[in-house]
């Protein structure tokens, strides 16, 4: 329900939602003669949850390092709310608006999951160097805030307030996703960049991260950009589904759409139904 | 009776243990030789040795602690690094240091006044040195030596000196004391073709430079300064020192023929030293006698006192005869000049000497 | 949990010192060290040590030892080239002082922003560097930095008259001695506080993973020019103390070793732990002098081995920190983390 | 300018000490990721090594040998039993650096390992004052050198004016030796492969029954054995002192610029650090001596520029190539 | 007697924390045996205790035994238990980021004493399950994509050819298509080489199809064995593993209930 009042950001755009939030541009990347994106492009429209899928190798976290301004494609633009992002330096990025997580857990593995959240209100806050030693007045209200912010709305949200002082390190891999988006979340996004979320995850905590992932979408309304390999989660919460082989889009459309494409089902969800997700079908 | 508390800060496992730890063992022994014959007055020396390595830090917490729970007056250093970092202190607590660091700008009293030291000062040598060549028949003279305090704090008394006489300066060349090759610097040397080069170094830096003259500057003679000059030099420069490499002697070398040499020589059962090795013994001879002439003023102004009363002091010849006094600590202004003969340092001139002047004071 | 720690406020949360042992522990502690100069005298005499001179360079040390921690420990960015940033703070200092007549307190803050300023510069490459290649660019600072002081300059040594302060001058070992621990405690309560804000968070996470750090928005060249900064400013700031305190500055006090040194104090105390640079300053300083005391007693007894003790002294104290690292490898702070965990939960421990 | 010629090849003779050296550093990085701080100290414990069994063991010996069996004594000359002397204490400083770094493998390298790599730094930086302490312990501190020398001065190589003494041929001589073998025992074996495997991930290499223990052994066994050939060598040039130890800062200029994992990059880095502490003074001075000469300036050439220019090098290379010259580029991935 | 027999372990990390609380589980030589439990329940650890990797890590055994093959294995060193024939293939894409492909497969092969000939041969067989492998053999393991380094991570456990493989999630990250590949890879491991599987995993439902046997562990405990046609059979395991509805139909991701559901079988 978008614009309730217990939404911690207000949904972000337009309400027509005309413009799209995010607009690729026939990206080109290369790694010497490997063309690990040759020529995507796409639309992401306001508040969707958009889910990338592709086999092994397709070039989906390539689109998204793309996006974060972490590789530079040779090709092609990345439009952020109707700004052409594509010259910004990595960190300018996430003052923007997107967050993301990653594929293989990207933690600061020795801190608190307290401080990896804080973290992620970095680009937002105002301390300095000087200030912050001091810690008086400003600086110290400031994190108060943060801290009051992050506990009540997003700790609260993920259910991770047993584990919010433990060093994220020792965490089991489950719980590390989860402290990746909360970090993420902290970042105060439009655009929330999710890189296999349920990946390594049970049924039960697949089934957390969807619920997860439908609030912060539904409530937040914050626009998802979704790789997922577990086609269950895919087919269930997207709402429009872009296919990429070989660094090409071969496909796109609503899910169940997809999942027909025989195009799709050859060169990435096979014929064994029980391997397309974990849960039953 | 009472004791006589020394400070004696050394290196013996550090930088410049390979000369230290002998210098070290020169001023212990001699400590106990006095001692043995009845110490000082009547008072025994209690010499607190410690070893600082060449660590700065570690020179001034010993000098702290022998200051205020030892209650020393007087300290046997050692380096440029321990002198230098000292000697603000010294002037406040108003302690006598007598280090193995003989920069002609301790000397002058007016900046420096609790500092003394037994060799012919840096300076000194330096202008003795080129007086020796000059009359020698030295037309060119380059001066090369470390970029360290060491190296650098003759250099402006020794081209100044030259000057006076009118002999041509080179560029002057820089070797580090750890080099083990100076091709670049010898073949700059050539251009110039000196006929004396002064060698402001330790003994390995001045071997290898030596050792590489052997080709390229086969004419050039070797002035060197006195902490790179002893009986390691012929072994390490292989035959190349002969009769080339002349050293600065501000004491005899062990075993030479002084009277002083031989209690020496007994109280060591005649057992190898280097040169270091006396230059510690006599700074400690010197001590005594201040010591002895001081009395019951057992302080460090005392001893100052005293010490500025020594008038051509007799070592027993084992250097020069010291006198300072309290406007000019230089100890003399005389001192041997060394070279290499079959592979060992002789005595080639027992006595070189020049007016003590007191422009030079401190300089 | 049954015996976990409940706090009503963020606030308190947030505390440096959240239990009561804690506080009452740390209030000990700062008494112990005020009142040092009081008992350090009869200390000497059970030792034949000077305490108090030997309390201030830990100070001292504490001090640059926390901004390497800052550096290495926090950012993760290894620097050799500390000894060489301390000679600039203490140079810069000095010459201020005795030649332009500068009051000691800008003396020493202009001493630490010079310290800063080329800490920053030979900072640089860490933009592309890491690890052990920036470890070795900032061994060229090291290099480069005292070949400067002593060629091109001629700095030599400087002598430094003593600090005073609105009149009050800081002439005794004693009075230097609180100068110094002023520094070193405000130095530690600086980085402590910095730690748990942004900028702190930043210089951590640049450390563990920097390219996720980037993508949080973190300005990667910025954060590691900042910790190259502050850090070179703490160490300067300890050379411009040094000054003050020793009333000379000599290049030869601040070499390669120096740097070594402190990189030692950090590994030893535990990197990236506020405690870390205290008590690796304290163990190493500790041990080294303590070593002493038997050295000096055996060498009493048998006068002829002397030399040979030196050598032993030497092997013993670096076979100690081997066997320590064996042990403890983390450093001492996680041994100090382990015993207050315990007793944060005592006397429920498990 | 006529003795560039001669610049060039000290220079090159200079860098081959360095690269020897060097050389000990890649190979225990490569399979460690330690970088051993030890490595000068033992460089100095095999010049003292070396020098004890040929100066004083030598002696002792021959007075033993030619009490007992006087005819074997006489049946080799004098110039013989030199060649005997050299060539045993040469394999027995190997075996004493090998026995060495294995007792120290075992009781302090071992119980390190999964342990932070900062803190087995640490431990290196720890063994350096032990060695050292043990050096000046049995052999005190003297300058010591080696009597009659091993590699005399006059079989050197005449350049112009310049003599280059032998023992800078034999220093360039082991460091090809050196390089040849590793490359050759890299090729053939699968030895290189697991001391990656080890210096990227312990624990996954350990899962695969790679021993990091034996490969800790190998590595650390090789960078010894070239360090105290190393140290034996340089012993030769000048005498053995404390001092020797310098080396094992001196050479990281040449680590670097080559590349810290690779063999090759410290034996290019070794000879290109030579090479530029002696054409780079030539060269600087040229130009101070050009821009005086162009604007009536009288700038001096300072001194001692040997000492930073590598530095100066080194920090101008890392920034275009920020892994040295054959380093292997950190994987920068998300 | 089983080839694998673990009994009764316990399992503290860090001196302090109890990870594994009386352990115990039997691997038949030949079988297939999977091993089912929420995050954090402990599989790895287990995993990690069998395999001596836990030494490298602050953990300990310190109580029950592991037996391989009638002997002992608690105490023995990770490689000599590697040679012994036990391999663990680890969770978590862990290959060597700084090797090539290809090299990351050498390494595997360290306790096989082969030919170069027979190792090319080994390598060769991986690429023919993996052909992407083949393509991308040169370039540094850690460029590869996700997926492409969980295939080499299972390639890597093809090349030691031991007698009781470990996966620890195999199928994370990989597409579909290949999800129901690398299974068939497993089953024709076990079929073909006779190699004793012991698998950890989250896809419960390709798990169970291909294990004989399946145990499921909860907080450091076992609480439930059996066949895996029992497993499959069992009302909590269909509803909490197999995500089968109240009613058995398909559930979906849309209607979880926003209440938190923890059911454990004990506790
Ligand atoms: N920095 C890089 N250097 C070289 N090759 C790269 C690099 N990054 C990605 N690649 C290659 O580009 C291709 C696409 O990679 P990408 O990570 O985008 O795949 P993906 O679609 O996310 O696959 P998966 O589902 O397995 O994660 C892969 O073949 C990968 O090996
Ligand atoms: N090195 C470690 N130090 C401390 N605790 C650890 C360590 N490794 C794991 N743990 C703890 O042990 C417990 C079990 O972890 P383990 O990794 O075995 O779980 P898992 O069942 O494999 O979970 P997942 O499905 O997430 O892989 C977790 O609570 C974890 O926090
Ligand atoms: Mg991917
Ligand atoms: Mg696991």
């Amino acid at each position: 329900m978008p614009g309730s009042s217990s939404a911690l950001h207000p949904p972000a755009g337009p309400p027509g939602g005309q413009t799209p939030i995010l607009k690729i541009e026939d990206l080109h990347l290369r790694f010497g003669g490997l063309a690990a994106l040759a020529g995507v492009g796409f639309e992401v429209a306001f508040g969707v949850i958009q889910a990338i899928i592709g086999p092994n190798g397709a070039g989906k976290t390539c689109i998204l390092n793309c996006i974060c301004r972490f590789y530079h494609p040779q090709r092609g633009r990345v439009i952020f709310m109707g700004q052409d992002i594509s010259r910004l330096p990595t960190h300018a990025v996430a003052g923007l608006g997107i967050a993301r997580s990653f594929q293989n857990i990207e933690l600061f593995k020795g801190m608190t999951v307290l401080d990896n959240i804080k973290l992620g209100r970095h680009a937002h806050l105002k301390s300095g160097f000087l200030s912050g030693g001091l810690y008086l007045g400003k600086a110290r209200r400031e994190e108060m805030a943060v801290r009051a912010e992050i506990e009540e709305k997003i700790i609260d949200l993920l259910e991770i307030e047993s584990i919010r002082k433990k060093v994220v390190g020792a965490l089991p891999y489950g719980l590390q996703k989860r402290v990746e988006l909360a970090r993420a979340l902290a970042m105060k996004p439009k655009l929330l960049l999710l890189d296999e979320p349920m990946a390594g995850m049970n049924l039960e905590e697949t089934e957390d991260m969807a619920r997860f992932i439908l609030d912060i979408n539904q409530e937040w309304g914050v626009t998802v950009v979704l790789i997922e390999h577990d086609m269950g989660v895919v087919m269930d919460i997207s709402d429009d589904v872009v296919v990429l082989d070989f660094g090409t889009k071969i496909a796109q459309g609503p899910p169940a759409a997809v999942a027909r494409n025989p195009h799709v089902i050859q060169a990435y969800l096979g014929a064994d139904d029980a391997a397309h997700s974990k849960l039953g079908v | 009776a009472e004791e006589i508390p020394v400070g004696g800060i050394f290196d013996i496992t550090g930088a410049t243990s390979k000369v230290g730890a002998d210098y070290a063992k020169g001023v212990r022994a001699a400590c106990d030789y006095v001692n043995s014959l009845g110490g000082v007055n009547g008072r025994m020396i209690n010499l607190e040795s410690a070893d600082y390595a060449y660590a700065i830090p570690k020179a001034l917490n010993l000098y702290k602690k022998y200051v205020n729970v030892n209650k020393v007056f007087v300290i046997q250093g050692w380096g440029t690094g321990d002198t230098n970092a000292l000697t603000p202190k010294l002037k406040k607590d108003e302690v006598i240091f007598m280090s193995a660091s003989y920069d002609a700008n301790l000397t002058n009293p007016a900046n420096n006044p609790y500092n003394f030291f037994i060799g012919t000062d840096y300076s000194t040598s330096i202008r003795l040195a080129m007086q020796f060549a000059k009359d020698n028949g030295a037309k060119k003279v380059l001066f090369c030596y470390p970029d360290h305090p060491y190296g650098r704090a003759p250099i402006a008394a020794g081209k100044e000196y030259a000057q006076m006489l009118g002999l041509e300066i080179g560029p002057d060349e820089m070797v580090d004391l750890t080099a083990t090759d100076a091709t670049q610097q010898l073949l700059r040397m050539k251009k110039f073709a000196p006929d004396y080069v002064w060698l402001g170094g330790t003994t390995p830096s001045c071997a290898v430079v030596i050792k590489g003259a052997a080709s390229i500057l086969p004419e050039a003679k070797f002035l060197i300064n006195c902490w790179g000059f002893d009986s390691n030099l012929p072994l390490l420069a292989q035959g190349a020192a002969e009769g080339r490499a002349f050293g600065i002697l501000p004491v005899v070398p062990y075993g030479a023929d002084v009277p002083g040499m031989k209690a020496m020589m007994a109280w060591t059962k005649g057992e190898p030293h280097t040169l270091h090795f006396v230059k510690g013994w006599v700074s400690v001879l010197v001590m005594a006698e201040g010591l002895k002439r001081a009395g019951d003023k057992l302080s460090g102004p005392g001893l100052k006192a005293a010490l500025e009363t020594l008038t051509d002091f007799e070592t027993g010849g084992l250097c020069a005869p010291i006198t300072y006094t309290s406007t000019d600590h230089r100890p003399n202004t005389t001192c041997g000049i060394g070279a290499i003969k079959d592979g060992k340092v002789v005595v080639l001139v027992g006595k070189v000497s020049m007016p003590r002047e007191a422009k030079y004071i401190g300089n | 949990m049954p015996c976990g720690l409940f706090f009503e406020t963020y606030e308190k949360d947030e505390a440096i010192f959240q239990t009561t042992f804690l506080r009452v522990a740390m209030a000990a502690f700062a008494v112990l060290l005020l009142a040092f100069p009081f008992f350090s005298d009869w200390l000497s005499g059970l030792t034949n040590l000077y305490w108090l001179g030997i309390m201030t360079h830990i100070c001292i040390f504490v001090l640059g030892a926390q901004g390497l921690n800052l550096l290495t420990g926090f950012t993760g960015q290894i620097s050799l080239g500390h000894g060489a940033f301390m000679a600039v703070g203490a140079f810069t200092a000095g010459v201020l002082h005795m030649d332009l007549g500068w009051n000691f307190l800008l003396a020493i803050l202009a001493g630490g922003l010079m310290a800063a300023a080329l800490g920053m510069i030979f900072g640089v490459p860490s933009l592309r560097l890491r690890g052990l290649y920036l470890a070795i660019a900032t061994l060229a600072a090291q290099i480069i930095i005292i070949w400067l002081l002593r060629g091109v300059f001629e700095a030599g040594a400087v002598e430094v008259s003593d600090a005073t302060l609105f009149g009050f001058s800081f002439d005794t070992d004693q009075r230097k001695y609180y100068l110094c621990l002023f520094f070193a405690a405000l130095g530690t309560l600086y980085l402590k506080n910095l730690m748990r804000t942004r900028t702190g968070r930043a210089f951590v996470a640049v450390r563990d993973r920097y390219l996720s750090a980037e993508v949080i928005g973190v300005n990667l060249f910025k954060y590691r020019i900042l910790s190259f900064g502050i850090s070179s400013f703490m160490v300067g700031l300890a050379g411009g103390l040094w000054a003050f305190t020793e009333n000379a500055v000599t290049d030869e006090a601040f070499g390669v070793a120096l740097s070594v040194k402190y990189l030692a104090y950090i590994i030893v105390g535990g990197l990236g732990q506020v405690t870390g640079a205290i008590f690796g300053v304290t163990f190493l300083e500790l041990l080294h002098w303590l070593l002493e005391v038997p050295t000096d007693a055996l060498s009493r007894i048998f006068p002829n081995i002397f030399e040979k003790l030196a050598s032993l002294r030497e092997i013993v104290f670096g076979l100690i920190v081997i066997v320590f690292l064996i042990f403890e490898p983390d450093g001492l702070s996680a041994r100090w983390r382990t015993i207050r965990s315990y007793w944060k939960l005592w006397p429920f421990s498990y | 300018m006529e003795n560039l010629f001669g610049l060039i090849i000290t220079g090159l003779a200079i860098g081959s000490v360095y690269a020897l050296v060097a050389m000990g550093f890649a190979l225990i990085y490569k399979s460690t990721s330690i970088i051993n701080f030890a490595q000068g100290e033992f460089v100095l414990v095999g010049g003292y090594v070396a020098l004890w069994l040929y100066t004083d063991l030598r002696g002792l010996a021959f007075e033993a040998l030619a009490q007992a069996r006087p005819e074997v004594f006489a049946a080799l000359s004098p110039a013989g039993w030199q060649l005997v002397v050299v060539a045993a204490a040469f394999l027995l400083t190997i075996v004493a650096g090998l026995v060495m770094v294995l007792a120290l493998e075992r009781l302090i390298l071992r119980p390190m390992i999964g342990e932070p790599i900062i803190s087995v730094i640490m431990v290196t930086i720890a063994l350096a004052t032990v060695l050292k302490g043990l050096v000046t312990l049995i052999w005190e501190t003297q300058i010591r050198n080696f009597d009659p020398p091993i590699f005399q001065q006059q079989d050197g190589l005449r350049l112009g004016v310049i003599t280059l003494p032998g023992v800078y041929l034999w220093i360039f001589f082991f460091a090809a030796l050196f390089l040849v073998s590793f490359a050759l025992f890299f090729k053939f074996t699968r030895v290189g492969v697991s001391m990656r495997a080890v210096a990227a991930d312990q624990q996954v290499a350990q899962s695969m029954g790679i021993s990091v223990k034996t490969v800790f052994a190998i590595s650390w066994s090789i960078g010894a054995v070239v360090a105290v050939v190393g140290g034996m060598l340089v012993g030769n040039i000048n005498g053995v002192n404390i001092e020797l130890s310098h080396f094992g800062l001196t050479v990281f200029p040449a680590v670097i610029l080559g590349g810290l994992e690779s063999v090759g990059g410290a034996i290019i880095g070794g000879l290109v650090i030579g090479l530029v502490q002696y054409l780079g003074p030539e060269l600087v001075g040229q130009a101070v001596a050009l821009y005086n000469r162009a604007f009536d300036a009288a700038l001096v050439t300072p001194g001692n520029l040997e000492a930073v220019l590598p530095f100066v090098v080194l920090i101008a290379i890392l920034m275009v190539r920020p892994y040295g010259l054959f380093g292997i580029k950190e994987i920068e991935r998300v | 007697m089983a080839l694998l027999s673990v009994n009764n372990i316990e399992v503290i990390y860090d001196d302090v924390i109890l990870v594994l609380k009386g352990l115990s589980l039997e691997v038949e030589e030949g079988a297939i045996v999977a091993l089912l439990g929420a995050n954090g329940a402990g599989k790895t650890t287990t995993l990690k205790a069998i395999s001596g990797l836990l030494k490298t890590e602050e953990g300990e055994v310190t109580d029950g035994a592991i037996v391989f093959d009638g002997q002992r294995i608690n105490d023995l060193e990770p490689e000599k238990i590697v040679r012994r024939g036990v391999f663990q293939v680890m969770e978590g894409r862990r290959v060597f980021v700084d090797l090539t492909a290809r090299e990351n497969l050498i390494a595997a092969a360290h306790t096989q004493k082969c030919t170069r000939r027979q190792l090319d041969e080994r390598i060769e067989q991986v690429y023919a399950y993996f052909p992407r492998l083949k393509e991308r053999q040169n370039g540094l393991a850690g460029y590869l994509s996700g997926g492409e380094q969980q295939m080499l991570v299972i390639g890597r456990g093809m090349m030691a050819r031991p007698r009781l493989m470990m996966l620890d999630e195999p199928s994370l990250g990989l597409s579909p298509l290949l999800v129901g590949e690398i299974f068939e890879i497993i089953a024709r491991l076990n079929r073909e080489l006779g190699t004793t599987i012991l698998l950890v995993e989250q896809n419960a439902r390709m798990a169970l199809n291909i294990a004989s046997h399946g145990y499921i562990m909860e907080n450091g405990k076992i609480v439930l064995d059996d066949t895996t046609e029992k497993l499959k059979n069992n009302e909590d395991v269909k509803r909490f593993y197999l995500g089968v509805g109240e009613e058995g139909q398909k559930r979906s991701y849309r209607q979880v209930k926003h209440y938190k559901r923890r059911k454990r079988w004990l506790s």
